[in-house]
C-alpha cells in the first residue's frame, strides 16, 4: 500500500486498542441534557423555547443566529428546565439549554425516507443541511453549509473525507466508517454534488487497515472517489497536511482549503449529511469514544447530545483508580476538564480518562534550543522561538514568525524534552497577536 | 557672515596657540627623544659585545647594515648585527654580537609581540644565552636536528630567531 | 473525587527530558573513555573524574551561592566535565581539568544563567582558556600504550623513518599528535625547507595502515579524540535515539573531507589526505558532540547546515594556515558566536507559504 | 618648523572652520527645539552609553518615543534634571493615583480551587484553562503577573501570599492594572483609603463559599445603608465604592459583615476645635455625615465624640483651620 | 556640592570606568601590567585636568557650532604634549602604551567631561572634577592590572609574589582575560551596591 | 599592486587582529550599540564608511604635510598627526552627518544617526595612526581602514545577536547589562583566539 503522508509531525502511541474493537453502542438518553447553545465556530444559537416549554425530539429550540451559525435541535421529548450558564466541554462556561427528559422519546414529525435524496437541486441540500444544524464534526465544527457555499471566484474540484483520526484513543470515525460505509459513500457523493466537485478522497491512516480495505471494496464502482491511505503520523489529520498528502497542493499560509480548489469533511459530518437529507434527521446525536487505559469498559457510543459526561462515565462502568485527568476531545488537541459536568455536544469526539501514572510532568525547563520542536512542526514553524517571544511580551515579534499559522496540534509540546508548555504559550500568543491585529485596523 | 566668521576665528586662534604650545615643546623634546633611540640601540650593542668601547657603523651597497666593535685601544672586538624574522604572530628583531672569529658572542631580542608565556619567553636570559659560543653560520632549532634548545610550545618563535641569525649571518659572511 | 489535573494540550508526551537526554550524551561518550583507558592508561580515566567532578561541585557551588535550585543531577555538568576532559592531553597535570572545569562552568554557563542560557559550548570555552593561559601543558603531555611510539607505531612509516635517517622528524613525532605532525610537515613542505623523506611520510599519512590504526586511536592525542571507532559507536547512539540531527555532523564533516581534500595537499589542488582529517584530530567528537550541543547551535533547519558548514570551513581554515595544528574546538566556538546571527538569517518558510502575489 | 606647524594647523583651522559653518548653513534642517535643547544639555560625548548612537539620536528618542531621561552615563543627575526642565514640569496638582487590588484571596495558596493547575504559571495562561483554577472565578489567580510587570518593585507577596502594594513605590502607571486578567486591580487617587475587596458577582451564598477567605462581598447591602455620603452602590451582588464621593470615613467597614471591606486608616484622631479660631461658619457642621457637630452662626461649634466617626472631613473644610486631629 | 565631593565622586560613586564605563579602550588595552597603568593614569589624569581648566576658562567664547572640534583641538594638543614628554622622559613606558597614548584624545571621559562638567562651571571646580575622575581612572585601570599581572605573570610591578612553581594563567593578560576581568569587577560592584541599597 | 599583501592585510583587520577584541578599540559603541541587531549594523555601517575615509584623508594629510621625507615642507611635522588626524575625523564626520541629514534623509535615518558616535570612536582613530605605524601605503591604508570596519562590524553584530537571545535569560541580577556584556566579549576574544598566527 503506497501510503501518503507530510513533512514534520511525530509519532505518539496510538492507544486505540482499547476501543477500536468495541461496536458503536447506542446510549439511552439521560434524565436531564444540558444542550450548550455554542457547539460550532461562529455566532451562539439563540434560545426560541422558555423555561417550562414542552418540547419534542428534533424540535428547533435554538436558531442560528446569522449565516455563520446553526440551528439545536432537542435530542429528545421533555421539558425546558433552564437556560443559563453550563460547564461547556471546551473547559469553558457557556450558556446551555437544561431539558427534563420524559422517557416518551416523542418526535415532532416522524422521519421520512426521501429515496430521491440525491436528485435535489444543490441549492436545496444546502438548504436542508443548514437546517439540520450540522457542522464540521472532526472538532473545530464550523459550520457545514459555510463550508459548501464557497465564493464563486475559488471553484473547488476536490472533495475529501477525513477518516484519519489521528488523535491517539479516538475510534468513533473508525468505527462508523467500519459499520456505516455506505452512508458515508453517500454523504460524500452529496457534498461533491454540491460543490459540484469532480474529485473525492476519502483520507484513511494504516492503522485502520479493516476501513481501508472495505472502502476500497465499496468505492469499486465509484472511478471519481479514492481512498487514500495515509501513514501512520500525527497530525495526519490536520486539513492542509491532509490536503497535501492527498494532493500535493499547499493551502497558503494564512488561507482555507478552498484556495486551493479542496474542501474536506469529516467522515461523520458526511454520515450526518447524508441522514440529514434521506430522513431529514436533524444532528442530535453522535458516536463518541470514551477510553482510556482506567475506564473499565472503553466505549464507542451514540449519544444524545447534551448528556453530561458523568452519565457517560457510568454507562462505561466507571474508573478502576482515581481520574487525573478528563480530556474532552483526544490527548493531543484536546481540552482538560475540570469535572465531569460538561456534556456531549456536536463535536465530541471522545472524552480520554488518564490515571495518576499517564500524567505528563509539566514542570518546565529551561530551553535547550535543541530544536525538536522545530523538525516535528507540520507547519514548519519555530514553536520554541515563538514561545519564548510571547513569554517575553513580544507579541508583534511572535506574528512575524507566523503565531497566527500555528494549527495547535501539539506535536512541539509533544516533543520537547524541557517540558515547555509550547502550545499555551502559543494560545496566549494567538490572543495578543489578534488583538494587536484588530487595533492595527 | 557673521555666523561664518566667528567660529573660524576661534578654530583658528585655538589652532595658533596649540601650533605654537606643539612646536615650541616639540623642539625642546626631540633631541632628547632623539638622543634616547640612539642611546637603546646602543644599549643593545653594548650588551651583546660588552668588551667594545664604541662601535662603528657600515654600510654597504648591498644594504646590510652592520657595526663593527671597537675596545679603547680602537682594536676590533667583534661584530653586531640585527635581524628580523616573522614569529608565530609579530616580527622578531633580534641583535647578534659576534666575536671577531665569527662566533656568536651574545644575542638580545629587542622587540617581539609573540604570545606571552610562550614565544615571548625569547627575550628571557635562559633562552638566549644558548646562543653563545655557537656558530651561526649553521644554527637550527632541535626540532629541525639543531641544537637550539626550542622553547617550549613555541618552536615557531625560536625558529624565527634562529633562522634571522643564521640567514642574516650567511647574507654577511662575505663581507666580514 | 481527589482534583483533577487540568492543563494545555498535549496530554501526551514522548518519553524524554533533558535529564534522559544528558545522560544518553554521557553513555554515549563513554566508549571513547574505555578507548582511551585503552590507549593511554588509567591516567586518562583520572583526569576524565576530576573534570566531572570539579564541574559537578561548581554548578553546585554557583547554584547554592547564588541560591538557585541545585540542577546537577540532570547531568549536563557531567557532559561538560567530561568533554572538556576529552579535550585535553592524558598526561596533563591534575590541576587542568579542575581549572578548565571551574572557568568552564562559572563563565562558560552559570554566569549567563545555567543550562539553556550560555552562547557558547562551556567545554569549549574552557579547553580554549586552558589553550590560552597553560598553552604547554596542553601541547605536551601525549601519551600512547605503546611508550614512545607515535605516529610511528606504524609500520610502513617507521621503515620510511629508519630508512630515511631523518632523526629530526622522528624527534617531531613522537612528541606529537598526528595532525601537528601533518600541519608542520605540511608548513615545511610548503615553504621548501623539507625533504624527501618529509614527502614520504606526509603520504604515508593517507595510507590505509594508518588510517586503519587512525580509527582504532593507536596514535597520540587528546583524551577523547583517541579512537574514531570508539566515538562513532557513541555517536550512532545519539543518531538512533534522534538526539542529533544529521545537518550538523554531516554537513561538518562533508565539508572537512571536501576542503581538506582540495587545498590540504602538497601535490597541488584535490591531493589533500581526506580519511586522515576525518579520522584525526577529534573531528568526530566535535562533529557529534560538541558541535551538535543544542543549546549553542541554530534551531533553524537550514541554520543547522549552515553552522555545520561554517564549522567545517573554519576548521580546514585552521588546520591549513592557523597557529593550531586542530581547529575543531576553536571553529565550533567561533560558529556558536555566530549562532543567533544563523537563526535570524534563516528564517523557516511557513508550510504553505506563498508570496503575495495571487490576491 | 614652528612657523610651518602654526600655519599648517591654521590653515586647517581656518578651512574647518569655514566648512563647518558652510556646512551647517547650507544643510541646516529643522528640527523641534526640544530636540536641540536636550541636544545641548547632553554632554556629547557620543559614548553610546544610554544604548541609543550617540547624542543626538537620544535626544530625538527622549522627544519622539519618550525614552528614559535619565539614561545619560557621563551626564548623571544633573542632565536629567536639566532635561526634565527643558520639558517643563508639567507637576499638575492632581493626586497622585495608586494601585488598589480588590482582592483579599491571595490566589493558589488561599482560595478554594477546582482543579491543579499544571499549566504555566501565569494568570493569563490560567484563565485559558478552565477559566482559572479558583472556584470564584472573579478573584485573584494568584500567578503574580500584576508583580512582574511593576517596574518600581511596588509589589510584594507577603508571607500569606497575598500582593501588597507599597504606596510610596507606586506611580500609578497602569502596568498591573493591564496585566491582571481578572480587572481586580483600579488606580485610585491616595487620599482613598477604603477598599471593597471583591469583584465577586456571584450570588451571596457562592461568592461565600467560593471565597478562600470567606471574606468575599455578599451583597448584604449594610454598607450602601451605611455610608453617609452615598459613596456605595450595589450593582449585581457587588458593593461598589464610588471615590468621588468617598470620603473614607470608614463606616462601611465596620458595619461588613463578611470584613470585604477594608479601612487602611488604623486609628483615626478625634478631630478637636480650636475655640479660638472658630468663628462659627457653620461650615463643619453642614458637612458632617452623621451630624456631630452642634453649633449655631457665629458660635464657636462642638464636637460630639458620641457621634463623631473621626472622618476628618471637618478638618478638611474648615476655613479657618480651626479644627485639628488630636492624636 | 562641596568641592571635596566634586573631588571624590570621581574616584568610586562616579567612577568613569566601573559606573559610567567610559575610557573602555585604554582601561582593558594597557592593564596587562600595573606598571602600564600607572602611566596611562597619570597620563589621562594630567590631560583630563588641563583640558578641564583649559575648557572651563575658554567655555564662554566658543561658538556652538564648533564645540566639539575646539575641545578635541585643546585635548588633542594636551595628548601630543603628554606623548612628546613621555617619549623623552619615559620611553620605556612609552614604547609599552603604544598607540594609546595618542588615543588618550578620543577617551569619552576627557570630551565626556569637557562636555558635561568644564564647559558649565568654573575653573576650580573643573580642576576638582578632572582631578576626581583621572585619579578614578587611574584607580580603576590599576586594579583591573593589578589582578591580570598577579594572575597572568605572578607579579607586581615586575616584583615577584606568586611563587616561582605557580604557573602564570597567560590568558589574564591576554585580551579574553581583560573582558571577562572587567565585567566580573563590575558585577562585584554592583553586587556590593545592591548590598549597600537594601541595607540603607 | 599585490593582491596577496592586501588579502593578508584583510584578514589580518578582520579576524586575526580584529580591531574590537584583540586591538582593544572601539569598545564603547561596542558595548552600546550592541543591544539589537538592526542599531548594531546601522552603526557598523557608519564605521566602515568613516574609516575608510578616514584613513584616507590622513594618510593624505600624513604623507603631504607631516612626513619629512614627502611632505611639501620637508619637515617632520610627525608630532602634529595626532592633533591633525582627530580634527580632520571630527570635521569629516560633522560634515558627512550635515551633509547626509540634508540630501538623504532616509540614509540619515538609516545610518547617519550613528555619525557623531563615531568622532571619539578611537578605532577611528586608531586605524589611521596604525596605517602610518605599519608604513601602509595609500592603496593598503584604504583597504586595511575599510577591513577594520568590516571588523568592527562583524563583532559588533555577532555581539548584539547574542545580547538580543540573552535578554531575557536567567543572568544574575548583578551581571546584567554591562557586565554581561564583557564576558561575552571575553568568550568571544578566547574563541577569536583560534586565528592566531594565521600565515598564508
Amino acid at each position: 500500500m503506497c501510503a501518503k503522508t507530510f513533512k514534520g509531525g511525530i509519532h505518539p502511541h496510538d492507544h486505540k486498542h482499547f476501543s477500536n474493537h468495541k461496536a458503536i453502542e447506542k446510549f439511552p438518553a439521560p434524565e436531564k441534557l444540558f444542550i450548550p447553545l455554542i457547539q460550532h465556530i461562529g455566532r451562539p444559537a439563540v434560545p426560541i423555547v422558555k423555561v417550562g416549554d414542552e418540547v419534542k425530539k428534533g424540535q428547533k429550540i435554538a436558531e442560528a443566529d446569522g449565516f455563520v451559525s446553526i440551528p439545536i435541535h432537542s435530542p429528545v421529548s421533555g421539558k425546558v428546565t433552564k437556560i443559563g450558564p453550563y460547564p461547556h466541554p471546551t473547559g469553558t462556561i457557556q450558556h446551555a439549554i437544561e431539558i427534563e427528559n420524559d422517557g416518551k422519546d416523542e418526535w415532532i414529525s416522524e422521519l421520512q425516507d426521501d429515496e430521491k435524496y440525491y436528485s435535489l437541486s444543490s441549492d436545496k441540500m444546502k438548504e436542508c443541511i443548514q437546517e439540520a444544524g450540522i457542522c464540521g464534526m472532526g472538532g473545530a465544527g464550523f459550520p457545514t453549509h459555510v463550508k459548501l457555499s464557497p465564493p464563486e471566484n475559488r471553484p473547488i474540484d476536490t472533495v475529501i473525507l477525513n477518516g484519519v483520526e489521528c488523535e491517539p484513543y479516538l475510534t468513533s470515525d473508525h468505527r462508523l466508517m467500519l459499520e456505516h460505509p455506505e452512508e458515508i459513500i453517500e454523504g460524500l457523493r452529496i457534498i461533491m454534488k454540491v460543490l459540484g466537485a469532480k474529485r473525492g478522497y476519502i483520507g484513511i491512516e494504516l492503522n485502520k487497515k479493516n476501513a481501508i480495505i472495505i472502502f476500497k471494496q465499496m468505492l469499486r464502482d465509484h472511478k471519481n472517489i479514492n481512498v487514500v491511505p495515509c501513514k501512520l503520523r500525527y497530525p495526519q489529520g490536520a486539513e492542509k497536511q491532509l490536503i497535501y498528502a492527498a494532493t500535493k497542493r499547499r493551502v497558503p499560509a494564512g488561507g482555507l482549503p478552498m484556495d486551493v480548489g479542496v474542501v474536506v469533511q469529516n467522515v461523520g459530518t458526511a454520515f450526518a449529511i447524508y441522514e440529514a437529507l434521506r430522513y431529514h434527521k436533524p444532528l442530535i446525536e453522535r458516536i463518541t469514544t470514551i477510553s482510556g487505559a482506567i475506564v473499565n469498559e472503553p466505549k464507542n457510543l451514540k449519544v444524545p447530545i447534551g448528556t453530561p459526561l458523568s452519565q457517560l462515565l457510568e454507562f462505561c462502568g466507571g474508573t478502576s483508580e482515581d481520574i487525573a485527568k478528563i480530556i474532552s476531545g483526544g490527548p493531543m488537541m484536546g481540552f482538560a476538564l475540570p469535572d465531569l459536568e460538561a456534556p456531549a455536544t456536536k463535536t465530541t469526539s471522545g472524552f480520554v480518562f488518564m490515571g495518576e501514572k499517564e500524567v505528563v510532568d509539566t514542570t518546565e525547563a529551561p530551553c535547550l534550543r535543541c530544536g525538536r520542536c522545530v523538525d516535528a512542526c507540520p507547519m514548519n514553524l519555530l514553536p520554541s522561538f515563538i514561545a519564548d517571544k510571547v513569554k517575553n511580551g513580544q507579541y508583534e515579534e511572535a506574528m512575524k514568525l507566523g503565531v497566527l499559522d500555528c494549527i495547535e496540534c501539539g506535536s512541539c509540546g509533544y516533543v520537547c524534552p524541557s517540558h515547555i508548555q509550547l502550545v499555551q504559550w502559543i494560545k496566549i500568543g494567538k490572543i495578543e497577536a489578534n488583538k494587536l491585529k484588530r487595533q492595527d485596523k | 557672515m557673521k555666523d561664518f566668521i566667528r567660529p573660524t576665528l576661534v578654530l583658528l586662534i585655538i589652532c595658533l596657540i596649540a601650533g605654537t604650545i606643539l612646536a615650541f615643546i616639540y623642539q625642546q623634546t626631540a633631541p632628547l627623544i632623539a638622543e634616547n633611540k640612539l642611546k637603546a640601540e646602543e644599549a643593545a650593542r653594548r650588551l651583546v659585545l660588552p668588551d667594545a668601547e664604541f662601535f662603528k657603523p657600515v654600510s654597504d651597497s648591498s644594504d646590510v647594515l652592520y657595526y663593527e666593535g671597537y675596545n679603547a685601544d680602537s682594536t676590533l672586538v667583534g661584530y653586531v648585527f640585527s635581524c628580523v624574522q616573522y614569529g608565530y604572530s609579530s616580527d622578531v628583531k633580534t641583535i647578534v654580537g659576534l666575536t671577531p672569529e665569527l662566533m656568536i658572542n651574545a644575542i638580545t631580542v629587542v622587540s617581539q609581540a609573540e604570545t606571552p608565556g610562550l614565544g615571548a619567553n625569547c627575550t628571557r636570559d635562559d633562552f638566549t644565552t644558548q646562543f653563545a659560543g655557537k656558530n651561526p653560520y649553521n644554527i637550527y632549532v632541535d626540532k629541525d636536528g639543531g641544537v637550539i634548545q626550542s622553547l617550549t610550545g613555541a618552536t615557531i618563535t625560536t625558529r624565527a630567531v634562529t633562522n634571522a641569525i643564521r640567514d642574516t649571518f650567511q647574507k654577511l659572511r662575505d663581507k666580514l | 473525587m481527589s482534583l483533577v489535573n487540568v492543563s494545555s494540550s498535549p496530554h501526551l508526551h514522548e518519553q524524554v527530558n533533558v535529564r534522559r537526554v544528558m545522560w544518553t550524551v554521557v553513555i554515549a561518550l563513554l566508549p571513547a573513555l574505555i578507548a582511551a583507558y585503552l590507549f593511554f592508561g588509567w591516567r586518562s580515566i583520572w583526569i576524565t573524574i576530576l573534570g566531572v567532578v570539579a564541574a559537578v561541585g561548581t554548578e553546585a557551588l554557583v547554584q547554592f551561592l547564588t541560591k538557585r535550585p541545585i540542577t546537577i543531577s540532570d547531568g549536563s555538568a557531567v557532559v561538560t566535565g567530561m568533554l572538556l576532559a576529552f579535550n585535553l592531553p592524558p598526561l596533563t597535570p591534575w590541576w587542568i581539568p579542575v581549572v578548565g572545569s571551574i572557568f568552564a562552568i562559572t563563565i562558560g554557563k552559570q554566569i549567563f544563567g545555567g543550562l539553556g542560557y550560555n552562547p557558547v559550548n562551556p567545554a569549549l570555552l574552557g579547553r580554549a582558556f586552558l589553550m590560552a593561559s597553560w598553552p604547554i601543558q596542553m601541547t605536551t603531555g601525549w601519551a600512547t600504550k605503546l611508550a614512545n611510539a607515535g605516529v610511528a607505531t606504524v609500520s610502513g612509516l617507521k621503515q620510511t623513518l629508519i630508512t630515511g635517517g631523518n632523526a629530526q622528524l622522528q624527534n617531531l613525532i613522537t612528541s606529537a599528535t598526528p595532525l601537528n605532525l601533518a600541519q608542520q610537515i605540511r608548513g615545511d613542505i610548503v615553504a621548501g625547507t623539507a625533504g624527501d623523506s618529509a614527502r614520504t611520510i606526509f603520504h604515508q599519512l593517507s595510507s590505509l595502515d594508518y588510517i586503519k590504526e587512525l580509527f582504532w586511536g593507536n596514535i597520540g592525542g587528546c583524551i577523547g579524540e583517541v579512537s574514531a571507532a570508539a566515538l562513532i559507536l557513541g555517536a550512532a547512539i545519539l543518531v538512533y535515539k534522534h538526539y542529533v540531527e544529521w545537518r550538523i555532523p554531516i554537513g561538518y564533516i562533508g565539508t572537512v573531507a571536501f576542503l581538506s581534500w582540495m587545498i590540504g595537499g602538497i601535490d597541488g589542488l584535490f591531493s589533500g589526505p581526506v580519511l586522515f582529517h576525518i579520522f584525526s584530530g577529534g573531528l568526530i567528537l566535535g562533529a557529534f558532540f560538541m558541535a551538535t550541543d543544542m543549546v549553542t547551535s541554530p534551531v533553524t533547519k537550514k541554520g543547522r547546515l549552515i553552522f555545520g558548514i561554517g564549522c567545517g570551513l573554519l576548521t580546514v581554515v585552521i588546520r591549513t594556515w592557523g597557529g593550531y595544528p586542530e581547529g575543531v574546538s576553536y571553529s565550533i566556538l567561533i560558529m556558536n558566536i555566530a549562532t543567533p546571527l544563523i537563526d535570524k538569517l534563516t528564517p523557516q518558510k511557513t508550510f504553505g507559504y506563498r508570496k503575495k502575489s495571487n490576491k | 618648523m614652528l612657523l610651518v606647524s602654526i600655519i599648517v594647523l591654521s590653515v586647517l583651522g581656518i578651512l574647518f572652520g569655514i566648512a563647518l559653518s558652510f556646512a551647517s548653513k547650507v544643510f541646516h534642517v529643522d528640527i523641534d527645539p526640544k530636540i536641540e535643547q536636550i541636544e545641548e544639555a547632553l554632554p556629547g560625548a557620543n559614548c553610546g552609553a544610554c544604548g541609543y548612537p550617540g547624542c543626538a539620536a537620544y535626544a530625538e528618542a527622549i522627544v519622539v518615543s519618550g525614552a528614559d531621561p535619565t539614561l545619560c552615563a557621563p551626564g548623571g543627575h544633573d542632565v536629567a534634571v536639566q532635561i526634565a526642565k527643558i520639558f517643563g514640569t508639567k507637576a499638575s496638582k492632581k493626586e497622585r493615583n495608586i494601585a488598589v487590588i480588590h482582592c483579599q484571596s491571595g490566589g493558589i495558596n488561599n482560595t478554594n480551587i477546582k482543579f491543579e493547575n499544571k499549566g504555566i504559571a501565569t494568570c493569563q495562561a490560567s484563565i485559558l484553562l478552565s477559566n482559572g483554577q479558583n472556584a470564584c472565578t472573579y478573584g485573584c489567580l494568584g500567578y503574580n503577573d500584576c508583580y512582574r510587570v511593576c517596574p518600581f518593585d511596588a509589589i510584594s507577596i507577603d508571607e500569606n501570599n497575598m500582593r501588597i502594594i507599597d504606596e510610596d513605590k507606586c506611580t500609578g502607571c497602569g502596568n498591573c492594572v493591564e496585566a491582571c486578567p481578572r480587572d481586580l486591580i483600579e488606580l485610585v487617587p491616595i487620599s482613598k483609603k477604603v477598599h471593597i475587596q471583591c469583584m465577586s458577582h456571584d450570588k451571596g451564598k457562592f461568592a461565600k463559599a467560593n471565597c478562600g477567605n470567606n471574606t468575599a462581598c455578599i451583597g448584604c447591602g449594610l454598607c450602601v445603608k451605611k455610608c453617609p455620603v452615598d459613596a456605595i452602590t450595589l450593582e449585581n451582588n457587588l458593593a461598589t465604592i464610588n471615590y468621588e464621593k468617598c470620603v473614607s470615613c470608614g463606616l462601611c467597614a465596620t458595619v461588613c459583615p463578611t470584613k470585604a471591606i477594608e479601612d487602611r486608616i488604623k486609628i483615626r484622631p478625634q478631630p478637636i476645635i480650636i475655640e479660638e479660631n472658630c468663628i462659627g461658619c457653620t461650615i463643619c457642621a453642614k458637612k458632617c455625615p452623621v451630624d456631630a457637630i452642634d453649633g449655631k452662626v457665629k458660635e464657636v461649634h462642638k464636637i460630639d465624640e458620641l457621634k463623631c466617626i473621626q472622618c476628618g472631613i471637618c478638618i478638611d473644610v474648615c476655613p479657618k483651620k480651626a479644627i485639628e486631629a488630636k492624636s | 556640592m562641596k568641592a571635596i565631593q566634586e573631588f571624590t565622586k570621581g574616584i568610586i560613586k562616579e567612577n568613569p570606568v566601573f559606573v559610567m564605563a567610559l575610557g573602555l579602550c585604554p582601561t582593558l588595552a594597557v592593564s596587562t601590567s600595573v606598571q602600564n597603568a600607572i602611566g596611562m593614569g597619570a597620563a589621562a589624569t594630567f590631560v583630563l585636568l588641563c583640558s578641564n581648566i583649559f575648557i572651563s576658562l575658554i567655555k564662554n567664547l566658543i561658538p556652538s557650532k564648533v564645540r566639539i572640534p575646539c575641545f578635541i583641538l585643546v585635548i588633542a594638543s594636551f595628548v601630543t604634549i603628554i606623548d612628546m614628554v613621555m617619549e623623552a622622559y619615559v620611553p620605556p613606558l612609552h614604547k609599552s602604551l603604544g598607540i594609546f597614548i595618542p588615543l588618550i584624545v578620543v577617551n569619552c571621559i576627557i570630551l565626556g567631561r569637557a562636555e558635561a562638567f568644564a564647559s558649565k562651571n568654573g575653573v576650580f571646580k573643573s580642576m576638582l572634577d578632572g582631578l576626581g575622575m583621572g585619579l578614578g581612572f587611574m584607580l580603576a585601570i590599576m586594579v583591573i592590572a593589578l589582578i591580570r599581572e598577579i594572575l597572568g605573570v605572578g607579579t607586581i610591578l615586575n616584583i615577584r609574589i606568586l611563587p616561582a612553581s605557580y604557573k602564570p594563567m597567560i590568558a589574564a593578560i591576554l585580551p579574553p582575560g581583560a573582558f571577562i576581568t572587567i565585567g566580573l569587577l563590575m558585577g562585584l560592584l554592583s553586587i556590593l551596591q545592591n548590598k549597600k541599597k537594601s541595607k540603607a | 599592486m599585490d593582491f596577496s599583501t592586501l588579502f593578508i592585510i584583510i584578514i589580518g583587520s578582520i579576524f586575526v587582529n580584529n580591531f574590537v577584541i584583540h586591538r582593544f578599540l572601539g569598545l564603547c559603541p561596542y558595548i552600546g550599540v550592541s543591544k539589537k541587531m538592526d542599531s548594531a549594523l546601522g552603526m557598523g555601517m557608519a564605521v566602515i564608511f568613516v574609516m575608510t575615509m578616514a584613513s584616507t584623508i590622513t594618510w593624505l594629510i600624513y604623507t603631504f604635510f607631516l612626513n619629512e621625507a614627502t611632505s611639501i615642507f620637508g619637515l617632520d611635522l610627525t608630532f602634529l598627526r595626532t592633533i591633525t588626524f582627530i580634527l580632520s575625523i571630527a570635521v569629516l564626520v560633522q560634515f558627512v552627518e550635515m551633509v547626509i541629514k540634508k540630501a538623504a534623509p532616509e540614509l540619515y535615518k538609516a545610518l547617519g544617526i550613528y555619525l557623531p558616535l563615531i568622532t571619539t570612536n578611537c578605532a577611528v582613530l586608531g586605524v589611521s595612526l596604525l596605517n602610518i605605524n605599519e608604513n601602509y601605503n595609500f592603496i593598503e591604508s584604504i583597504v586595511n581602514g575599510a577591513a577594520a570596519g568590516v571588523g568592527f562590524t562583524l563583532v559588533l553584530v555577532l555581539m548584539a545577536g547574542i545580547r538580543e537571545r540573552l535578554e531575557y535569560s536567567k543572568v544574575p541580577r548583578s551581571m546584567k547589562g554591562m557586565p554581561i556584556s564583557f564576558i561575552i566579549a571575553g568568550c568571544m576574544a578566547l574563541a577569536f583566539l583560534g586565528f592566531t598566527g594565521m600565515k598564508f
